[in-house]
């Protein structure tokens, strides 16, 4: 479904991310994990065309998007739920959501908000509120809605639990794979990685800007490198390629 | 010689009038050099002016203690100023002290001894254009020298970034207050100056569109160097003769072209005619572009 | 008592006319914190090319006023093409931003001067039938008054029910709130910029056609007039506030008459309004009705 | 002991971003604060630079209490720091970068210096010459000309080093001083980190190359969720296991 091919991204004369190629199929839900500052964000931030690409190719559904504009891109079907949430806080939840489905046709969107509220009865509780005033976790789940809410082929998650208390985090782990059961398509990043590999199916491990490990979540988990890579072992410099 | 004097005999006018307004550019220089964006010194050019009008035509004090007035007191103003409006940012402080100069223009409308709408008049005629000339190389050198100075640093660095720079120990706001009055100082004496140059003062003289007039001088020449607010003082101030002088006609169209020239300064040339004459060290250098890859 | 009640109406009427001023000079505060000091050129050449199209090609004020206004909002579309979205990613865009917008300002200003030329002028006689009603001894209140609040309301309930319903209208709310979650939820934002410069302008032309209407005078430097005011009236109600600026320009606009009638003359009249916008910059900087958004320049 | 940080509490509305921090630094130690996205660890340094007024506790550096100064009043007791997202003076050159930092050395009235008396004219030059020993220090000496803007990003961390050291200070906060460099960038600077530190300055460092903290610091403290897990040596924090589940997230097997 989304193939990006030997993808760089410079912030000026940084280097964010160096020559990448992964794949999402559909259906699948792939992490693309690793420390801060390895460049996670920014790929998400590349593949919704908030960041222009140096070099490469992002491919969606057999098109090439690379140079497609951020709206067309949601339009097209890549939603991404950002991290901090971005929840629109001078703005009801409701309105939050029915801007989510901006890029429907006007008629659905009453329908997808009912889903929604049905989905997170706590927004429909909340519905009056301004979105700023919700809990750290209750603006997670109205971001994680109001993505939904354009009825997205691929979701992007950008590091759903972060600052979360635990249980959220819990929860929202649970509303991942829920998701991931009914079909949905997801990229998800996280610095959690053993939660988010549990419910992936294949991982990326990412480190200054490169993917350093991949295949499929289970086994990753046991591999050393995967530690080594957020600790620091003495192992991992000689994995760079030179 | 003769053609000197022939030549100042056409323009000397225009002569003064770049001089003065040269120096209120670089007035209002010293404050952007701290990225405090002030449209009060056209009123502390005002102030000086009256002050230092009022001293001459009332009180006969001799010219150069009362030149000297008109220099203090917009400074002493700026402190009172200054004191409670440096907190403020951007364009908040723009409106603030676009206030305190509405409410400056107000009290020489409505006070006696200012000579009310119709100004203060019968001031004695001793500014000539060599002292405006001296004020303005005197004013630029102090400018070039405190561009090179800890205090210039200090100042340059609160306006690219202020929490950095504090920091870095530099006491922002008694740095700021200073540059306020410096820049009040220089556009009191500019005023002074005037006064003395014209026989009358009239409220009109300093209002909000002469504050602007000021950030422009400063935009189009470029606020880097002394320079810059010089240039671009001399440019504008001379423009409307230039274009008479290739047959554009006063109105419309010389306005226009006015306004055409600083938006094609402001998206072209964002540093300023001065970034012509003198490129900022090293911007043609990419350093990215070699070895990047390691 | 009498003159007290005469001046409190005119001056509710004349501050209508700041309100609806400053609610376009706000609405592009509010969603790009940028002033846009082209904006009195605009209000100008509003009311010039109504008179314009009432004087000139006979047309009725009716079909006048929202095609001078519709005129004053491709202004607006101009304004932001040439003078704002080439800058929007500079780093000094409020300051520049500021500056390109004199520019333009000077431009709009030579551009009214040459189509219209410097005289004042007025709208050709019969324009709008006034009635003058007398509502008590010595207080009266014309039928033009009440139009011209009527238009003032009729717009900002529009303006209101358009933010606060539509489509397009959560777009801009959501821009202005911010705009990496609004290009996320795949919002064209360039667009939208755009189209609050359109309606933004639009208003301030239409502000002016009333203000030329009211005062029954128009020149190429009415803006002038009406540019510090709607600045102070900004300040007074809260940068990017809709129902600040209204009931700043009402504030700005009885305190005017006010100090006219208490004091007898007209000198002090701006000095109080600016002395009371110096004093809410100190006391609270974010305006009577603005959020807390003192951002770094 | 010279830097104490003793029961530090920061909240921002609701949020909790630190609650009782408390470690100590000694003097001329390479002390590393690490911790995962969102543990506080900028937030920290924000505190000890002045930048925030701590909801609780206290910071004393050499006896005197940080918590109630302003930054400048904090660089002035000898604490300097850098910063993640570098803050630089972009449009001014490297030399000026280095040299407005130098106010506090300069340690002269304003006025000789405006009005260029001759007594200025020899400290200027003293100064300047200090700056430039300073850029050398650093690998910049070229670049002094330099608009800060032109540099390659690994040269804008090392002048921003540069810039933090201009004024002698004795307590230094590196917050990333080595994110996003290349490796040789990052050993330069970590010799450098060594230099200082053996010269008797304490430095307290960010950072997330976990390769550069394991190899450099001293001693280690552990946030996470506003909240110190531990201090303790390198290979202590490599195996301790609370610290691997913060990073890492928890082993699925608890319920």
């Amino acid at each position: 479904m989304l193939e990006v091919d030997g993808l760089t991204v410079c912030y000026g004369p940084i280097e964010a991310l160096r020559e990448i190629s992964f794949g999402v199929t559909q259906g699948t839900v792939v992490s693309l994990v690793g420390p801060n500052g390895a460049g996670k964000t920014t790929a998400l931030n590349a593949i919704s065309g908030l960041l222009p690409a140096t070099q490469g190719r992002i491919i969606f559904q057999g098109r090439d998007i690379t140079r497609m504009s951020s709206h067309q891109r949601v339009a097209a079907g890549i939603v991404q739920v950002p991290e901090g949430r971005l929840v629109l806080a001078g703005m009801s939840v409701h309105e939050n959501l029915e801007l989510g489905g901006y890029c429907r046709p006007r008629k659905e969107i009453a329908t997808g908000i009912a889903q929604m509220e049905s989905r997170f009865p706590i927004l429909a509780e909340r519905r009056h509120m301004l979105a700023g005033t919700l809990s750290g976790g209750e603006q997670q789940m109205l971001a994680i809605a109001r993505g939904l809410m354009a009825r997205p082929k691929l979701l992007l998650l950008d590091e759903p639990s972060l600052g979360l208390a635990p249980l959220m985090v819990q929860l929202i782990f649970e509303i991942i794979s829920e998701l991931q059961s009914g079909g949905q398509t997801i990229l998800l990043v996280e610095q959690n990685a053993r939660q988010a590999m549990a419910v992936s199916s294949h991982a990326y491990v990412m480190e200054s800007g490169r993917i350093v490990l991949h295949g499929e979540a289970r086994q990753l988990m046991a591999d050393p490198v995967l530690i080594d890579s957020y600790l620091g072992g003495p192992s991992e410099r000689s994995k760079d390629k030179q | 010689m003769e053609h000197l004097v022939q030549f100042y005999a056409i323009y000397g006018s225009l002569i003064n009038f770049i001089g003065l307004n040269a120096l209120l550019a670089l007035s209002l220089n010293v404050t952007l050099a701290a990225g405090m964006l002030s449209l009060g010194n056209a009123a502390f050019a005002a102030l000086g002016a009256y002050t230092a009008g009022i001293l001459t035509v009332h009180y006969h004090l001799p010219f150069i203690p009362a030149i000297a007035a008109g220099a203090i007191l917009p400074g002493l103003a700026a402190v009172v100023l200054g004191l409670p409006v440096l907190r403020l940012k951007g364009v908040f402080l723009a409106m603030a002290t676009l206030a305190f100069g509405e409410v400056v223009r107000i009290a020489a409308v409505n006070l006696e001894i200012t000579g009310g709408a119709e100004g203060l008049t019968g001031i004695p005629n001793v500014t000539n254009v060599w002292m405006i000339y001296l004020a303005l190389a005197l004013a630029a050198y102090f400018v070039a020298v405190l561009r090179r100075s800890q205090l210039g640093w200090g100042l340059l660095s609160i306006r690219e970034d202020e929490t950095a720079a504090a920091c870095l120990g530099i006491p922002i706001f008694r740095y700021k207050l200073l540059a306020f009055v410096i820049g009040a100082m220089l556009a009191g004496l500019a005023g002074a100056l005037y006064a003395h140059l014209n026989y009358l003062i009239t409220p009109r003289d300093y209002g909000f569109f002469i504050a602007v007039d000021l950030l422009i001088y400063n935009i189009v020449g470029g606020t880097r160097a002394w320079y810059g607010p010089v240039m671009g003082a001399a440019l504008l101030t001379a423009l409307p003769e230039i274009l008479r002088g290739i047959g554009v006609a006063a109105g419309p169209i010389r306005m226009g072209v006015n306004g055409l020239i600083l938006l094609l300064v402001i998206l072209f040339l964002p540093n300023g005619l001065a970034s012509l004459i003198n490129r900022p060290r090293a911007v043609t250098a990419t350093p990215e572009a070699s070895g990047q890859r390691a | 008592m009498n003159l007290f009640a005469q001046q409190l109406i005119n001056g509710l009427f004349i501050g209508s006319v700041y309100g609806l001023f400053a609610v376009g000079y706000t609405l592009v505060f509010g969603v790009l914190d940028i002033l846009n000091l082209a904006h009195a050129a605009v209000f100008t050449l509003g009311g010039l090319s109504a008179l314009w199209l009432a004087q000139h090609a006979g047309w009725s004020i009716w079909i006048a006023f929202p095609a001078a206004t519709m005129l004053a909002g491709l202004l607006g579309l101009l304004l932001n093409a040439v003078a704002f979205a080439p800058l929007r990613h500079r780093s000094d865009s409020q300051f520049s931003g500021l500056i390109s917008s004199i520019a333009m300002a000077i431009v709009f200003e030579a551009l009214s001067l040459g189509l219209f030329g410097a005289r004042a002028v007025r709208f050709p006689a019969g324009t709008v039938k006034v009635h003058i009603w007398q509502l008590g001894p010595s207080v009266t209140i014309t039928s033009l008054q009440v139009s011209i609040v009527a238009v003032v309301v009729l717009l900002m309930v529009a303006l209101t029910l358009f933010l606060k319903r539509s489509r397009a209208g959560k777009a801009i709310r959501a821009v202005a709130e911010n705009e990496r979650a609004a290009l996320l939820l795949g919002i064209d934002v360039r667009g939208i910029i755009a189209f609050t410069f359109f309606i933004s302008s639009a208003l301030g032309g239409a502000a002016g056609i009333l203000y030329g209407l009211y005062f029954d005078s128009l020149g190429p430097d009415m803006g002038r007039s009406i540019e510090l005011k709607g600045l102070a009236v900004i300040i007074l109600g809260g940068m990017g506030s809709i129902p600040g600026a209204i009931l700043g320009g009402l504030a700005f606009g009885l305190s005017e008459v006010l100090t006219v009638a208490i004091s007898g003359t007209s000198n002090l009249r701006d000095a109080v309004a600016f002395m009371v916008l110096f004093a809410i910059l100190l006391l609270r900087p974010s305006g009577l009705l603005g959020r807390a958004r003192m951002r770094e320049a | 002991m010279n830097l104490k940080v003793d029961t530090i509490s920061q909240h921002f509305g609701g949020l909790q971003a630190l609650s009782s921090v408390s470690f100590e630094v000694a003097p001329g130690a390479i002390h590393g604060l690490i911790g995962p996205n969102g543990a506080g660890k900028t937030t920290l340094i924000n505190i000890l630079s002045g930048l925030y007024r701590p909801s609780g506790g206290r910071v004393y550096y050499r006896q005197k209490a940080l918590h109630r100064l302003r930054p400048h009043q904090i660089a002035n007791l000898g604490v300097a720091r850098t910063f993640q997202n570098i803050r630089l003076f972009p449009s001014m050159t490297c030399l000026e970068n280095v040299q407005a930092a130098q106010h506090l050395i300069a340690g002269r009235p304003l006025l000789p210096q405006l009005l260029r008396l001759p007594a200025a004219g020899k400290e200027d030059r003293d100064l300047e010459a200090k700056a430039r020993a300073t850029l050398g220090r650093v690998g910049l000496d070229g670049k002094a000309a330099w608009l800060a803007k032109n540099l390659s990003y690994g040269e804008r961390r090392r002048l921003e080093i540069a810039r933090a050291l201009a004024a002698n200070p004795t307590l230094v906060l590196l917050d990333e001083p080595v994110a996003g460099m290349r490796r040789n960038e990052a050993a330069q600077v970590a010799d450098l980190v060594r230099a200082l530190a053996a010269g008797g300055m304490t430095i307290l460092l960010i950072e997330h190359n976990m390769a550069f903290v394991m190899a450099l610091c001293t001693m280690i403290t552990v946030l996470n969720f506003g909240q110190v897990i531990t201090t303790g040596r390198p290979e202590e924090i490599r195996s301790h296991r609370e610290v691997i589940e913060a990073y890492l997230g928890r082993e699925k097997s608890h319920a």
